[in-house]
């Protein structure tokens, strides 16, 4: 039995290795039937993902929203939520670090995590209202949190111009004191954006793993998420955690949008149609497995490819949207694993 | 400004820009009735448009007025074929339904605009040169009252997907085939102990969805936007599929779901030019639509029963 | 610029016996060079100067399409450390970031599009200025001089500085020929919602408007919709365009009145040329307006009466002698208004 | 003599287990055939392989002599096969008459003719004596009711010859009388039937001849009129079977449980329990005996603080319950085996080790300070399922991997473990053999021997007479006697439960 663990864990990982081969043998194709040179496209694509400091520097900046929204996402999912609110929370995540990396004169070592808890509440929020009315009044969280979505679309908009605007549909800059960036950072890799946020990222992951995993409180999350009768009937409160569940992943997609605001970007535009990033979360959790490991490497994968995607069109004049069919590719092969693990079982087997 | 001329002003618009959405919405109906969880519905439409704007500029010299019709008509089909994509992946490679939905959604994105890129060397089309027109219905928009609100200046797609969300009510709920298709989503297992074709249902609910979010895509690019770029279908298949779950599944709650946004959508931009409604802050009449459709289900919609085999593929004996 | 040595001594002859050893390119933000609009116009300037001066598509010039907006500085970098000469951002939302990334490459000059870094003394930019107010107020006399419900539109894609002066040059330019008219302004804020663009302009058509002037991008598409739609129907209905000639966007039912053209396309032409002439006018704002022929009506006029054009042709001329400041911004335009009286 | 079907060498495997192996099994025109076997011996296996679900690896299928292929649900169909399977194939939310006529819709201008096939039910049902309400929704029919649905669906299409998997588990014992007749009814029309049943009254009841297998293996074919119930037992376990559990006499003490003037209402706010008193003593069963839906469900979750109480009081060691929440009544030793062990028992989707600390992990030493320690947890429930004889392939197998009798032993193995004071037992055998049903005996028994007080609920007479020291008879919500098992008969009980003589017990008998 713990040897069919053991070779089912190696499938798990084969899976998305050759899944995301396949995605790039696919892409080729395309390149090729498009007329562009796939040799020369990849060449660009990897030289803008990792080729340099600066490619890694921007890759890494490019992945630290990707975890942090895909940690959202899988979080609600492994307790039984579908949060397609991400994108909203990371929004007024966003907008709260930004106000108080704005508004407040703080020591560093206060300001930054003071503009991250702030974000972290905001989203939160956003989760919560969701989390409420799914457990109060059975209503479905897909729709709620879409709503949900257009309403911190607009109002994020509305309160950076009614508050903090700068001009030039922006907010005003945050402090330094606030801000994640660095110059050393930065000289490192070569005057990439590269900042302190994956820091952050790096330990929302630990820190979901560990709730699930090792807590009492995740295991009631999870258990709620399977069974609510039988959570019911164990002494859980299942209202309660739902709740719980959604303001927690609303959480951590309000910290994405604060390494937006206090790293990449030091303040916030007002935004007329959605950034993409908490979208991009779902399927940064669903390619990673919903593992915090898994979501790294996918966010890694994802990340990179979408910062290289220009690259490969200035150097190669391959348009970037062939990176968008990649991940889409690569998306339904680790999806569709089944026939990976029938192929890769039926390998093993001969080889027997 | 009377009461009446803001319905004038409202419900028309409403009409007009639900339209979309309903056939959209309904194409959800038929795949997760099916059991089959469909988020590529925004992917769809997407993929509708691109094929109902590239077919319409290919035919418009040829066909002239009729062209975007039967732009919306290669839409349906083409989409049918997409949802393919997501129909092999979730039901015969039982890949998670959300995941191969999701990745329809980036697919239909890259894509499309890869397509427009290598076809026509730029990033969006031109606009078509015929379109879906609004009109005014024969006879029925000269009733007093009734005419100018529901017959004057809308298209006629937006009759047709009212008039299709009764028929398919009819399909689902009165026929064999929505007898199985609906058993299919509710209890496989039980639906293939009866003879029933777990496989090839699911397979037909899912292509239908392809086939009217294609038609919705398609209907949204050759009434509303008349050209298609990256940005034409940004979360109306979302709205889409917000208003499916809204109308409980049901192909008429769906539609009326739709009209909903529709209206809310229309009173909240028109708001502005209405007296009264006018002094209230813009951002609290452009989020007015989504709040309401919150409070709507919280209040008095209550509780959704999805389908019961929703999201779950279907593995012969196992329990 | 150092990083650029390798690239240039690589640069092939070219057929046009014209050789220049000399690269600009341009970042977009999220529209892309087809948008029908000020991207477009950058990247047709940005075409003529290349082929002018024998550079190839894709070596000599160049655009980058950002695809979202973290995506602009980087884009910018690109092409920086491939030793461009010149890299344009387009648009006021790459600011900051051609900001930052000048400060990084100082030896390589940038122009900025629809904003200014003066303040910033960073001498290797230059700040491209327009004077939408001044051309908005143009086709605001045009539309005066056409409305005869004496009632028109405008509808901006988000409330912002810029657009702001869209709004009040037009409406000063109503209000000047026409002070009877009433002007009604609604913002979508959405500069990519079709929808919305086609309601707003039902709504305002409906209650009586019968012109309208766009300056709203994407929403704006659903304008022509609608009194496309309207004037099918025997309406009599305008639309004034905005950025470009507009002209074929209204067709077949021919709704384009005339259109506010903002001539990127001859800013960056004219910028280009001064770099490579060794003149690039670094650390400064260079203003195009009506004076410079940076902003104009469209040079389709077929629907405009002889009689209007004349009176814009007069009002230009008050516009060139400064006998008429066009006001930009609101309070400018109430005390513009106070002087109409 | 020839032979209806005729199952020859069936041989069905699964990924790591042969669930039959080289099975025979011959059922004669116009008799009712038991197929008989512990819980996983592969009994459904075999009936889903004739029933087209399942393809056999090896083996020959003959239908009146001659052979077949059933490849699918639909070929057996044809064949006039029908099965009721052991989980009811019903959708909820669809009508009787839309269950029954899924896939075979008479029609009328492309519209399901609703009221042709309505018709058609109501004299098939006629017919046969299979009361239903054509319009009703499944969702609001009672189990029993279902049955007769899924026999209808197999009737609807002509079927011969049908297959019963495990119809009277989960039926009252009138269902269970009217299945019999029906059973018998159906055989007077010339159909054939096998029935797979733990219930060894019955196949002594009904049937002509019974198959037995053990562990995937086919034992053979006796006569039922040649046999004997401890026969039966001892040839499908394989051992002997003690079906009257020995007990001594009980030696109850100061009372545990105490319920006065107790108001439930059920979901739709009806009164279910009404006015109830009832107490239970340490060292003693007490068992309640009543029909479906007369208030048992709705007490057991008033007393576990699952549902709300309207009125009354319960007390545990003189300690009020109602208004505590389910955690708090848990930990002031409450234990409760839940009758529906999918729904209220398990994560299914939890590995049985983490099942088994489903109503513990909270506490030490399985966690500390909020964070498990799983080390713990797996050594816990490893000496459990040694002590309890879970048979799973490890702890860390999930819960849905196993079958229902050693699911239910997991249960009973985390309820009994932490030694509540008292052990709330509802349904806890329902579905399990013999093997299985003896061993939750003995345990149920041992704790009442500890001193600890039991309140069995179940709806199975045999399983309350044989353990219960006292009997309390409930009738719509009431308890209207208390009976001495010793001092009553079936017959008896029966009456009570059906509401005759009927009587008022006060708060203390
Ligand atoms: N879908 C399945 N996948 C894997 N193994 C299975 C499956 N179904 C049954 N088995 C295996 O086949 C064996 C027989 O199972 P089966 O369901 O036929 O038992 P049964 O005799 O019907 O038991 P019960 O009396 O509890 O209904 C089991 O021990 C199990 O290991
Ligand atoms: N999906 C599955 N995977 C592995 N084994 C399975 C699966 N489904 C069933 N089994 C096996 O089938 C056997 C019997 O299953 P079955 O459903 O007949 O159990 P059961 O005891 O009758 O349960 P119940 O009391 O719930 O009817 C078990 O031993 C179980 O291990
Ligand atoms: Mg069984
Ligand atoms: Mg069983």
């Amino acid at each position: 039995m713990n040897k069919f663990l053991k070779s089912d864990r190696t499938i798990n990982m084969i899976i998305p290795v050759f899944a995301a081969i396949l995605g790039l043998v696919a892409g080729a194709i395309i390149m090729l039937l498009g007329g562009y040179d796939p040799a020369y496209g990849y060449e660009a694509l990897f030289n803008g993902m990792i080729g340099s400091p600066k490619a890694i520097g921007e890759t890494i900046r490019a992945m630290t929203p990707l975890i942090l929204a895909g940690i959202a996402v899988a979080f609600a999912f492994k307790t039984g939520l579908f949060n397609i609110g991400v994108e909203g929370q990371l929004l007024v995540g966003w907008l709260s670090a930004v106000w108080v990396g704005y508004a407040f004169e703080l020591p560093t070592m206060i300001h930054i995590p003071l503009a991250i808890l702030a974000a972290a509440v905001a989203g939160g929020i956003w989760g919560f209202i969701p989390g409420l009315l799914k457990a109060r009044f059975k209503v479905h969280e897909v729709i709620v949190t879409i709503m949900m979505n257009y309403i911190a679309l607009y109002t994020t908009s509305a309160i950076i111009r009614e508050f903090l605007y700068a001009g030039n549909e922006k907010s005003h800059n945050i402090h330094e004191s606030a801000s994640l960036a660095s110059p050393m950072l930065a000289s490192l890799t070569n005057n990439s954006r590269l900042h302190y946020g994956i820091i952050f990222a790096f330990i929302a992951a630990i820190v979901m793993w560990f709730l699930l995993n090792k807590t009492t409180k995740g295991f009631e999350l999870k258990a709620v998420g399977f069974n609510q009768h039988a959570s019911h009937y164990a002494g859980m409160n299942v209202e309660r955690n739902i709740i719980l569940s959604m303001a927690i992943s609303g959480a951590f997609a309000g910290v994405a949008g604060a390494m937006e605001g206090l790293g990449t970007f030091g303040y916030m535009n007002t935004l007329s149609a959605f950034t993409g990033t908490g979208f991009d979360g779902i399927a940064v959790a669903l390619l990673g497995a919903n593992s915090a490991f898994g979501i790294i490497l996918a966010a890694f994968l994802f990340g990179g490819l979408k910062t290289a995607a220009p690259q490969m069109n200035f150097m190669a004049d391959v348009p970037s949207e062939l990176v968008e069919i990649v991940i889409a590719l690569i998306i339904l092969f680790v999806a569709s694993s089944y026939i990976i693990r029938w192929f890769v079982m039926r390998l093993s087997k001969e080889g027997k | 400004m009377s009461f009446f001329d803001i319905l004038v002003l409202i419900i028309p618009a409403a009409l007009y820009t639900a339209a979309p959405l309903i056939f959209t919405a309904l194409g959800g109906v038929f795949s997760e009735r099916s059991g089959v969880v469909n988020i590529g519905l925004e992917g769809l439409m997407l993929f509708g448009a691109f094929t109902g704007i590239f077919t319409t500029l290919m035919l418009q010299d040829s066909f002239g007025a009729a062209s975007p019709w039967i732009g919306i008509g290669v839409a349906a089909i083409v989409c049918a074929i997409f949802s393919l994509i997501h129909a092999v992946a979730s039901i015969t490679l039982k890949a998670d339904q959300v995941v191969s939905g999701v990745a329809l959604n980036f697919l239909a994105a890259g894509l499309s605009i890869f397509l427009i890129k290598k076809i026509f060397g730029k990033g969006q089309t031109d606009f078509i040169q015929f379109r879906i027109d609004k009109i005014d219905v024969p006879i029925l928009s000269d009733i007093p009252f009734i005419g100018e609100l529901l017959f004057s200046r809308v298209p006629a797609t937006s009759y047709i997907a009212i008039l299709l969300a009764f028929v398919i009510w009819y399909v689902i709920y009165k026929t064999p085939f929505g007898l199985r298709l609906r058993s299919v989503g509710e209890h496989p297992m039980a639906a293939d102990t009866m003879g029933i074709n777990v496989t090839r249902m699911r397979y037909i609910g899912v292509m239908l969805s392809g086939v009217f979010a294609g038609i919705g895509g398609a209907v949204y690019a050759t009434s509303i936007a008349t050209n298609f770029a990256g940005g034409t279908i940004s979360g109306q298949g979302f709205l889409a599929l917000a208003a499916m779950i809204f109308g409980k599944w049901h192909p008429v709650g769906a539609m009326g779901a739709a009209l909903f946004f529709g209206l809310a959508q229309s009173l909240s931009i028109t708001g502005a030019q209405i007296p009264v409604i006018q002094d209230i802050p813009t951002v609290i009449l452009t989020i007015a639509p989504y709040v309401l459709t919150i409070l709507a289900l919280a209040g008095f919609v209550g509780r959704a029963e999805a389908p019961k085999a929703l999201g779950t593929p279907y593995e012969k004996g196992k329990r | 610029a150092c990083g650029s040595s390798e690239s240039t001594t690589s640069d092939g002859g070219n057929s046009e016996g014209k050789k220049v050893d000399f690269k600009v390119g341009m970042v977009t933000d999220t529209g892309g060079v087809d948008d029908k609009s000020f991207n477009q116009s950058a990247w047709e300037g940005l075409t003529k100067f290349g082929q002018e001066n024998g550079l190839e598509e894709g070596k000599g010039f160049k655009y980058l399409q950002s695809g979202e907006a973290s995506e602009y500085q980087s884009n910018l970098s690109t092409f920086a450390e491939s030793g461009f000469n010149v890299t344009y951002g387009i648009g006021f939302l790459l600011k900051e970031d051609v900001k930052v990334v000048a400060g990084q490459n100082p030896d390589i000059n940038f122009g900025l599009v629809d904003d200014s870094l003066k303040a910033e003394g960073l001498d290797n930019v230059a700040s491209i200025l327009f004077k939408e107010e001044q051309g908005s107020f143009l086709v605001g006399v045009i539309a005066a001089k056409h409305t005869k419900s004496n009632k028109v539109g405008f509808i901006g894609g988000v409330e912002s500085p810029l657009i702001k002066k869209f709004e009040n040059g037009f409406k000063a330019g109503v209000k000047s020929v026409n002070p009877d008219a009433e002007v009604v302004v609604q913002y979508a804020e959405d500069f990519n919602n079709s929808a919305k663009g086609t309601t707003i302009a039902s709504a305002m058509y409906s209650q009586g408007a019968d012109i309208i002037y766009h300056a709203a991008g994407g929403t704006g598409v659903g304008v022509f919709t609608e009194a496309k739609n309207r004037k099918k129907k025997g309406e009599d209905v305008w639309v004034i365009g905005v950025d470009r000639d507009q002209h074929e966007e209204g067709l077949p039912e021919n709704v384009t009145l005339t259109s506010m053209v903002k001539r990127v396309d001859v800013a960056v032409y004219e910028v280009s040329k001064r770099a490579m002439e060794g003149d690039f006018p670094g650390g400064e704002e260079v203003v195009f307006g009506l004076e410079e022929d940076g902003v104009s009506i469209a040079p389709t006029t077929e629907n405009v009466s002889e009689e209007a054009l004349k009176v814009v042709e007069e009002y230009e001329q008050k516009i060139l002698g400064g006998d008429i400041e066009v006001p930009a911004t609101d309070e400018a335009f109430e005390t513009f208004l106070t002087t109409l009286k | 003599m020839s032979y209806v079907i005729e199952m020859l060498g069936i041989r069905k495997e699964f990924p790591g287990i042969v669930a039959n192996d080289n099975i025979t099994l011959q059922v004669k025109k116009g008799e009712i055939h038991a197929l008989l076997g512990e819980n996983g011996a592969g009994k459904s296996t075999l009936m889903n392989v004739l029933f087209g679900l399942y393809q056999p690896e090896k083996g020959q299928i003959k239908v009146h002599g001659k052979e077949v292929k059933i490849t699918d649900p639909n070929v057996a169909n044809n064949l006039g096969i029908g099965m009721v399977h052991q989980h009811f194939m019903l959708v909820q939310n669809f009508t009787v008459t839309e269950n029954i006529i899924l896939g075979n819709e008479p029609t009328k201008a492309g519209k399901i003719n609703i009221k042709e096939a309505a018709k058609a039910i109501e004299d098939l049902s006629l017919k046969y004596g299979l009361a239903v309400d054509p319009y009703a929704k499944i969702e609001d029919i009672s189990v029993g009711m279902q049955q007769r649905v899924e026999i209808l669906k197999t009737l609807y299409r002509g079927a011969e010859i049908l297959i019963f998997d495990e119809p009277t588990a989960a039926l009252t014992p009138q269902e269970i009388t009217e299945l019999i007749e029906i059973m018998k009814r159906l055989i007077h029309e010339g159909k054939s039937i096998i029935l797979i049943t733990h219930k060894l009254k019955e196949i002594m009841a009904v049937c002509d001849r019974c198959t037995i297998i053990r562990k995937g293996v086919g034992i053979g074919t006796v006569e039922v009129s040649e046999t004997n119930p401890d026969e039966l037992a001892s040839l499908m376990v394989g051992r002997e079977v003690h079906f009257k559990t020995d007990k001594q006499e009980a030696k109850p003490t100061e009372e545990v449980l105490q319920i006065s003037h107790l108001v439930v209402e059920d979901s739709r706010g009806v009164a279910a329990v009404n006015d109830l008193n009832l107490s239970v003593r340490a060292g003693e069963i007490v068992g309640i005996a009543g029909v479906d839906g007369n208030g048992q469900t709705e007490l057991i979750e008033a007393i576990t603080g699952l549902r709300k109480v309207k009125s009354g009081s319960i007390q545990l060691n003189e300690k009020e319950l109602i208004g505590m929440k389910t955690r708090r009544i848990t930990e002031s030793g409450v234990g409760h085996i839940p009758q529906d062990r999918h729904k209220h028992g398990l994560v299914l989707d939890y590995t049985i080790g983490e099942n088994i600390a489903l109503q513990t992990y909270h506490q030490q030493p399985l966690s500390r300070k909020g964070i498990l320690n799983y080390k713990n947890i797996y050594e816990k429930a490893k000496s459990l399922i040694k002590e309890y004889d879970v048979r799973t392939p490890s702890e860390y197998t999930p819960a849905r991997a196993l079958s229902g009798g050693n699911q239910q032993k997991a249960i009973i193995a985390r309820e009994v473990d932490r030694s509540p004071n008292l052990l709330i037992a509802a349904q806890p055998t329902r579905g399990l053999d013999v093997g299985a049903i003896e061993f939750i005996h003995r345990k149920l028994v041992e704790e009442r021997d500890k001193g600890k007080a039991v309140l069995l609920v179940s709806l199975e007479l045999d399983e309350v007479m044989n353990l219960s020291d006292r009997i309390a008879v409930i009738y719509e919500g009431e308890i209207v006697d208390i009976v001495d098992p010793t001092q009553t008969s079936e017959q008896e009980l029966g009456l009570l439960m059906a509401g005759g003589q009927r009587k008022k017990v006060g708060e203390t008998s």
